[in-house]
């Protein structure tokens, strides 16, 4: 399969941009929802949170409900996210120490984790801590975030930059975790992880299915309607 | 997001038969009183309960197996300054008792609410409580495996909670509480004051709201040692 | 040898009053020690820190620091110890949650524990929580409090009510823990346990080692000095 | 009883040659870089670090990396905005790493400081992380076993410290220090103001001073995040 995809062309003229899959994964969090955004790209999600819905952020350092960035100069380097950069607290906010951040991870606590991924395999497989054996491996809190939350969502570019598939029917990277993605959103469609297949959701209009399949790496199952995946111009 | 819920029969109305229930408390010390009796009032049976004792009196949990409401007991400690409720029921053969030490309770709940199935410990190697429980050697000493404990519920006794859930406890009210909290699939809580978020200093709360589904306000508690000497019994339908 | 030692009568003229066999084990308590005191016959020892040195009391209900009890009707039912007394906190106390306080012990972090005992084996088994198969069994923190303290005392009568010598070769009553004890405070001797042996290390000046041996289930070894022990009156 | 120690260098200096050494903070959050820096001075070498990260540009761990005092690091992240320090011992071959998931550090770290041997987590089945650890099932799931973590020496960032070792902490510069504290043999902490028995509330204490062994004030301590901003390298010979 990925003999076909390496023809592809990536086709940036209709595909979501980063913030546009950020944007349709936050339509996804619920009122009150307690949820972790890994570091990079995921953290965009939190700008994008539907009106009237206040989500409760978690970060593995030790606090619950920080905030926005502090203006330039107001940074308290005591009060940090996971990416290591300032955050600001909202009214009720708690600090905790690192074992009971990760009992909220691990103990099943946090109703959504969303993270990126190098690859992502039909039976939930995640594969987003390193791509060789090359170099200083760093793992952080990957690996615990993607075992406890009761949903783990993946947002990601549909294939790499050069046009591979990343998703695929079994990772060829070093695994983070095994079967515990839920959904995947990539920018080209909304995709389900259902009895180790893969479940078409929403996919762009001006595609078809077989196009999307063409770009994917595993065997795209419909079950049930395929709507449009529709965002924003951000 | 507001978790206040407005009166003691609410919530705990969810609390159905068969349920698994933690409840908070160290004797009377951070016991939810007023919460156990509204789940007397509210009635479900064929109860497992887990609290570090088995009642004392005639109210609370003692209340509660005197109203045939829980088939089984999982506790460290089922005596009492007045045993009777569970010494009676227990020796007639009609509650069933598993009996775990104090430190292994407190950490088999702990590790239900962090994602931890199994751990060993020193406590209980060689005597009759470690039974038929797998036991292993490390660093040339042997353990014995226990398992983490959840529940369907838990009923805990708070002092200040915000709307977000955050709690905090009075001296050492606190024992088994946050653990319960964090172990249950659904954790209420009695607070003798609802405040604001950000009400609690986040440097002061002892359990994020997180772990918190229901708070109840409750404005003046009633302490279990004092209701046992004025020789209180409930009574039931005081709750509302 | 429990055949020998029923004849034996416990000649109340020459034994340590329970006071006494807590002021002697007090004497050992060094400044500054963590120490958690068994309910009941245990707690006798916190009255007797000799002057100058400050130990400090845990117990497992989450309190560290604990001290008198209230003056009565000035209880606060909240402020209870494991024995549910109402008791006072002193100067830098601190509360904890029951994991914890069960870290505290478990993990190595108390000086000393010191408990009562229905009997205790020259190997350091201690049996104190039931005598028999009928009733309520309960256990408490007996279990836990015997494993981790880095020194666990015992404190005892010599012998039973009816002259049964509670040190014995083997428990007959259910363990409470395996190897446990290091040190018993009788109320006829000061005895270590050591490589699985009874060593004596005082005795009341009163009576022979013979006599002492005579009221005890298992072999008194001497290794070095056997001190007098010596009590106020109280 | 008076746990105050004068000065950083007296603080540190029963650290000796190969001892186990966990350093708290994450990040620079809670990092107490006077104390590793006064570690510097004294010199201590072949030792095994414990930190979640292993040093950023050219101060604390990073620093004690080019003093060649660290032979292995225990850590989850060794990256940093400026990793220089860890990346080229670590490709020159010179420092050896065990690399831990955050929540199982935290976890380990934890376990040896409540007493548990060993403890099974979902964290890492089926990764390399997990190669030749045992693994079991509970309830149809899989998981992996890890063992506690222990150390010879813990040195944490604290707020406020009183003199029988209580302490409190800023905001996430809680993250691993209070865990550190439980686990190591002689734990001991830089505080921003050193206070009276009984100035610290017995609520808001967070580490107990039962887990604290000598407490050295440090009243304007430095922040590595401004440290590396200002590119500051650290040069020896300054904690005196």
């Amino acid at each position: 399969m990925s003999g076909e995809t390496q023809t592809l062309d990536t086709r940036d003229d209709i595909k979501l941009s980063n913030t546009q899959i950020a944007w349709r994964a936050a339509q996804d969090i619920e009122d009150g929802a307690y949820i972790n955004l890994g570091i990079g790209f995921p953290e965009m999600v939190a700008r994008y949170q539907p009106p009237g819905r206040q989500a409760i952020f978690h970060t593995e350092n030790g606090i619950l409900d920080f905030g926005e960035p502090p203006a330039a100069g107001e940074e308290d380097w005591d009060l940090i996210n996971a990416g290591k950069k300032a955050v600001t607290v909202k009214p009720g906010a708690a600090f905790f120490h690192h074992a009971d951040s990760f009992a909220m991870v691990r103990g099943g606590h946090l109703d959504v984790a969303i993270l990126g991924a190098y690859q992502v395999a039909e039976n939930g497989d995640l594969a987003n801590w390193r791509v060789g054996s090359k170099g200083v491996p760093a793992v952080g809190g990957a690996m615990d975030l993607v075992h406890g939350a009761k949903q783990v969502f993946v947002i990601t570019e549909h294939v790499t930059k050069d046009g591979k598939p990343k998703l695929v029917s079994k990772c060829t990277f070093p695994l983070t975790g095994v079967g515990c993605i839920t959904r995947v959103y990539t920018s080209h469609a909304v995709i389900d992880i259902a009895d180790g297949r893969f479940v078409l959701r929403e996919k762009l209009a001006a595609m078809t299915i077989e196009e999307l399949q063409a770009m994917t790496g595993a065997q795209l199952h419909v079950d049930g309607a395929v709507a449009d995946l529709v965002v924003p111009a951000l | 997001m507001d978790k206040t819920i407005r009166t003691l029969t609410d919530a705990v109305s969810k609390v159905t038969d068969g349920a698994t229930v933690m409840i908070g408390g160290f004797g009377g010390s951070g016991a939810p009183i007023e919460l156990i009796h509204a789940l007397i009032d509210n009635g479900p049976k064929n109860l497992t309960v887990i609290n570090n004792n088995a009642g004392n009196g005639r109210i609370g949990i003692a209340a509660m197996i005197d109203a045939g409401m829980i088939a089984k007991m999982i506790c460290s400690f089922p005596r009492s300054s007045d045993p009777r409720a569970f010494t009676d029921t227990y020796l007639a053969g009609k509650i069933e008792l598993e009996l775990v030490p104090q430190g292994t309770l407190a950490e088999r709940i702990r590790a239900g609410g962090a994602g931890i199935p199994a751990f060993y410990t020193p406590t209980g190697y060689g005597t009759e409580l470690a039974e038929g429980k797998p036991v292993a050697e490390f660093d040339g000493r042997q353990f014995v495996q226990e398992r983490w404990l959840k529940a369907d519920f838990a009923i805990v006794k708070a002092h200040l909670g915000d709307t977000h859930g955050n709690l905090t406890y009075r001296k050492a009210g606190r024992n088994f509480n946050p653990l319960m909290c964090m172990a249950a699939t659904t954790t209420i809580a009695q607070v003798s004051q609802i405040v604001e978020p950000g009400d609690i200093d986040p440097e002061h709360v002892i359990t994020p709201g997180i772990f918190v589904d229901a708070v109840v306000e409750v404005s003046n508690p009633q302490q279990e040692e004092e209701l046992i000497r004025a020789g209180v019994a409930y009574a039931g339908g005081m709750s509302a």
